[in-house]
């Protein structure tokens, strides 16, 4: 594969490819993001941290749907406090390490975002978009993204992305508020809010009830979330939503991904999808002629 | 130019776990010990399953716990479940008929090896080492089973590993730390002394971490591999969520049995501290 | 099945069973819905039908996803005057026929709806929801759902359905809006904006580019949706989405929906599924010891 | 009570159709008439087509419409494609080395039978009628393959069938509009003299729908059965959107090839009237 390059640049982190670890999966502890890193992430995206430890909810935190996964973990994390030395950890991985955060106020966010600046993290992104907690629903209303975003912005220097939820009636309103207030990226999409109940005893499954959708089955929702909003704003968007295949990958960089992460194709496929979907794109560069990952980024756009 | 890969569309199907939760219905609870029950089901997609592997057991409207799964006669399936807390107590006062919602089988189970053979359980880590008893109980494997428990009466499946052991000569060792049966005290009480004698092709063991920890340093001590069943706070259990980490492996999926080397890279963790549900670390 | 009672009351209208056929599937010619009401269904539901004749999106129209299909049809239908004869063939089925009509004011949506009225349906299924075309967004607003449903309900005495789009930030808030402004029944969920593109050109798969997202990977939004409407509104709610086979079906029941509709699943499955569905939520009331239909719907709501 | 059906996990797997767009390349384009271009590629999918039988045909960025399959060797699959519009105007368009989408195959092909056979092609309908016929053309099946064009140079795949013939004892007639070729007139018009003549055991035929129409009438009179190909808009063609309907069958998926009984059963439409694309009924 000479002379393609699958590198890329997203708000001034480099990447060495574009397939990055999506939040909440394999993230909480430094040894696992460090694994995630040496398995052939682009970049890893640490588990949504807040300020104080939360136990998250109890099993099932996890059903499987036709092609997909529901979750409701709600949150687990051992606080931003305890989070700091995991950090240090995954930090050697050797790659960008992206400190997903939440907070029930803009306040918190901010405190949190700071921390994990000085733990040395690479780049925040905010989760406001988780669709089964009563903490982060704020992504579902474009002021209150904006709001968080700016006061974010204001307590630290590394890059912030926000990360989108699809549960909103107009997604490219909320991804337009969030630059506006100065994002540096949009990470899109968290789960779709969905749930699942037991035939057999009338039960809903999540012990919450209520969970998120993820994998193939969210793909299409997710590929037009990257395509509306990529067309609408200048900050790089990184794609998230069943990708599990390289050509899935590349469907979200047609569609104007700059970047892409990768959650529950891990479960389906194995940590070895970090190397071969990296490897697919750079075969499909290499065979379609193309000699830079940009080159394709948001190309469907001109049809 | 089109880029074709060769197995283009088979490449492309949407890939399925098919790994939905199901319903089986509680076919028999029996006592076991004071404190452990065992519930037997049937569910067609663990007929397969190999020793140290588990399930996902949703007690419905509870909670969803791991188990072991022990493979009994006519296709049934068995767990013994200890009543710690809420779960496992909930569990416990299920009726047969009951329902229990299953997915998996899951994770990597032992690796059978045959030879000079030792297994070391302690408590209720004795249920999946039955069915690797079962798998291992051929000449000319020889067995040396330690066994330990807290009392008598909370010895779990005496009776049937006797039962697999007397396929060959198989040896039971057993230690109870109230000395009501056997030898008084911890089961890797006797372990050195039989270390120091035979040379053991393979050790296997289930039980709480500091005796699994030990059992580890001996093994090492006496250059004799190990494989040892861990636990650790499960929830996806298919290698995604991330709770059930020891250094940088996924208990639920990489484990829950591990070997040697891979026990030698998170040495550190191992005996030492797990996590509890926020991920926080927790002195074992 | 002795003494088992699958019949079903919604807004009146007696259904032998609670198996309809959805909005836009196989609903464009009278013989075609006769021949659904033939093959089992409970209910047959026409295509949307506006007030002029509509040729739709050129073709792909559709396209199969994970454990879905991507459909962007573009509302084609003959327009009311020329549906009248259709109807009147579509009701030789012998079950309530229910005509989904579309407006792009609620001027239109009255006047489609009463001259639906004369040609002799049974109620009107309001399609606010299409998500990829212009005419029909009015169903992400609350205000503008519960003004077409207020004004239609003036110009007919048959019942009136509201079809939600899952489209929104909050769902329940248009289901109670509906309901406020007099709507009979709420029938969850339209199809999910998404899309697709083509790894191999880098072109949008569909000739309108986004679709709507619909079968199995959509079941576990829609169940979410009849949950959580069923809990807030006093009306029947029918549920739809990704029903394929019986269990589908009971587990919306579960939820709380009182009937439930068929799309997609012909395509995977053929026009028998009416009657393998019918007859396998018998059989699991009459397993379970249920007497009734009724004793199901929203069971899951006491957990 | 649990409720278990015994083939409950399977049942529930998710559906799918496996029948997702394909992309393949054009391996050689072919001018078989004036109007008519032959396109050949090759599709894993397809390749086990029955006669009948068609494909959605996208061109990116343009349209998708249905086209038969005709297979040829190593293979290798084939539409031929008349001219008449927007799709098939830029399908004409495309160079070797050009990409097709795909999906399919789709619909209720011919059914063979063996005996005596008629079948009546006329202008762009014969495509399908092309493989039915290698299909059929083994001894005792005697078969008379008459072919309807405009003009001599319109006459598609007369080689073709030419070829499939020669291996027994079928016989060609050809019908030209203007004489140029065979009889002057139209594929139908040789036709009542040899049903008066002999006992046909059936009769397959795809062209102009009139001339369809016709030889279903015939068929009726002389009491012999009768496959007929049709078109209708198609959409989706999986027998989900309804754009296709002939009375109450749904020619992606019902047909598009319909029996005698099927025909009798749609007398009103079939020949009368079809659907434009808002579903608003035009003439034939
Ligand atoms: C691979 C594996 C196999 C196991 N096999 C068996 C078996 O065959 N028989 C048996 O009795 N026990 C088995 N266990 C242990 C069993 O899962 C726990 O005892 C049980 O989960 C306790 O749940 P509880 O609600 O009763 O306890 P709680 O009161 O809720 O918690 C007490 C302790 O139980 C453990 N625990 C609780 N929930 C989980 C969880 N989701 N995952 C892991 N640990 C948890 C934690 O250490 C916790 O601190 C196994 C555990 C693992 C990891
Ligand atoms: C089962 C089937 C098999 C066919 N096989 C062949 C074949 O082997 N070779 C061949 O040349 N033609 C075949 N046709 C006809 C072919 O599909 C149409 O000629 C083609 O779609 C015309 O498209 P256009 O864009 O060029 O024409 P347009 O100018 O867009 O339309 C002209 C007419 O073409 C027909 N048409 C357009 N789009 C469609 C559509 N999506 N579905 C059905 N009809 C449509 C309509 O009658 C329309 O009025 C087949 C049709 C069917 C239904
Ligand atoms: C088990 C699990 C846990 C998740 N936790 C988080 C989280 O903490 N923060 C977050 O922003 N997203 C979280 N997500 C959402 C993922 O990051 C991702 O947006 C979503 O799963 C869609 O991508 P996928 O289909 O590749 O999994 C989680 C997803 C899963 C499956
Ligand atoms: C081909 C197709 C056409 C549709 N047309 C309409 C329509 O005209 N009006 C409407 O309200 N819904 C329409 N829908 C949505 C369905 O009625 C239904 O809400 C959706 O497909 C989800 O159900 P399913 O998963 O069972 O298909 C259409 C769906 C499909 C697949
Ligand atoms: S339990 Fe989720 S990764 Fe192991
Ligand atoms: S083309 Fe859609 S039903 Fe036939």
């Amino acid at each position: 594969m000479v002379g393609v390059n699958s590198t890329i640049e997203i708000a001034g982190l480099k990447l060495r490819n574009p397939v990055m670890l999506a939040a909440g999966v394999l993230g909480v502890t430094g040894f696992s993001l460090k694994r995630v890193a040496e398995a052939g992430a682009g970049a890893i995206v640490t588990k949504s941290i807040g300020i104080k430890p939360r136990d998250g909810y109890p099993n099932p935190t996890i059903t499987e749907t036709n092609c997909g996964l529901l979750n409701a973990m709600g949150l687990p994390n051992p606080g931003v406090e305890d989070f700091e030395c995991e950090l240090k950890i995954a930090k050697e991985g050797g790659v960008s390490v992206i400190a997903s955060i939440f907070g029930a106020s803009k306040e918190e966010f901010a405190y949190v975002g700071s921390v994990m600046e000085e733990a040395g993290a690479d780049a925040i992104e905010l989760n406001v978009s988780c669709p089964h907690t009563e903490v982060v629903a704020l992504g579902q209303s474009p002021d209150l993204t904006s709001d968080v975003v700016e006061t974010v912005k204001k307590g630290v220097d590394i890059p912030v992305f926000v990360k989108l939820t699809p549960n909103v009636t107009d997604i490219v309103l909320v991804a337009k508020s969030a630059e506006r207030a100065g994002a540096d990226a949009i990470t899109c999409i968290n789960t779709l809010r969905a749930m699942a109940v037991d035939v057999e005893t009338g039960k809903p499954i999540l012990a919450n009830k209520v969970g998120g959708l993820s994998g193939p089955a969210i793909k299409p929702v997710a590929v037009r979330c990257v395509f509306e909003i990529s067309k609408e704003v200048n900050i790089p968007v990184i794609g998230c939503g069943g990708i599990t295949y390289w050509q899935d990958a590349v469907e979200f960089l047609l569609a104007g991904a700059s970047a892409i992460q990768i959650g529950t194709a891990i479960a389906f496929r194995g940590l070895s999808v970090f190397k071969e979907i990296t490897d697919g794109i750079q075969e499909y560069l290499s065979k379609k002629g193309y000699r830079n990952l940009k080159e394709i980024v948001g190309l469907s756009h001109k049809f | 130019m089109p880029f074709n890969r060769s197995n283009h569309s088979k490449f492309l199907n949407p890939p399925i776990l098919h790994d939905k939760l199901r319903i089986v219905k509680i076919k028999e609870i029996k006592s076991e010990t004071p404190t452990i029950k065992s519930f037997t089901f049937v569910d067609e997609k663990c007929t397969e399953t190999s020793p140290g592997q588990y399930v996902m057991v949703w007690i419905p409207g509870i909670d969803e716990i791991p188990m072991s799964l022990l493979r009994e006669l006519n296709k049934n399936l068995m767990i013994a479940v200890k009543s710690i807390g809420g779960a496992s107590a909930a569990l416990h006062e299920l009726k047969k008929g009951d329902v229990l919602g299953i997915r998996g089988p899951y994770g990597h189970g032992f690796t059978s090896i045959t030879g000079n053979i030792m297994i070391v359980g302690g408590g209720i880590g004795i249920a999946p080492l039955v069915p690797l008893t079962k798998n291992l109980a051929n000449p000319p494997t020889k067995i040396t089973f330690i066994l330990g428990a807290t009392t008598h009466e909370e010895l779990l499946f005496l009776d049937k590993i006797r039962m697999e052991l007397s396929k060959n000569d198989g040896r039971i060792i057993v230690a109870t730390e109230d000395g009501s049966f056997g030898f008084k005290g911890l089961a890797t009480d006797p372990i050195e002394q039989l270390l120091k004698k035979q040379k053991f092709d393979m050790i296997f063991t289930c039980g709480p971490e500091k005796m699994m920890k030990k059992m580890f340093q001996l093994a090492e001590q006496y250059k004799t591999p190990i494989q040892a069943s861990l636990e650790r706070i499960m929830r996806c259990s298919i290698g995604l969520c991330g709770s059930c980490m020891i250094g940088k492996f996924r208990v639920c999926k990489d484990g829950p049995v591990f070997s040697s080397e891979q026990l030698r890279e998170v040495k550190n963790e191992f005996g030492t501290f797990k996590r509890d549900f926020s991920g926080i670390k927790v002195k074992i």
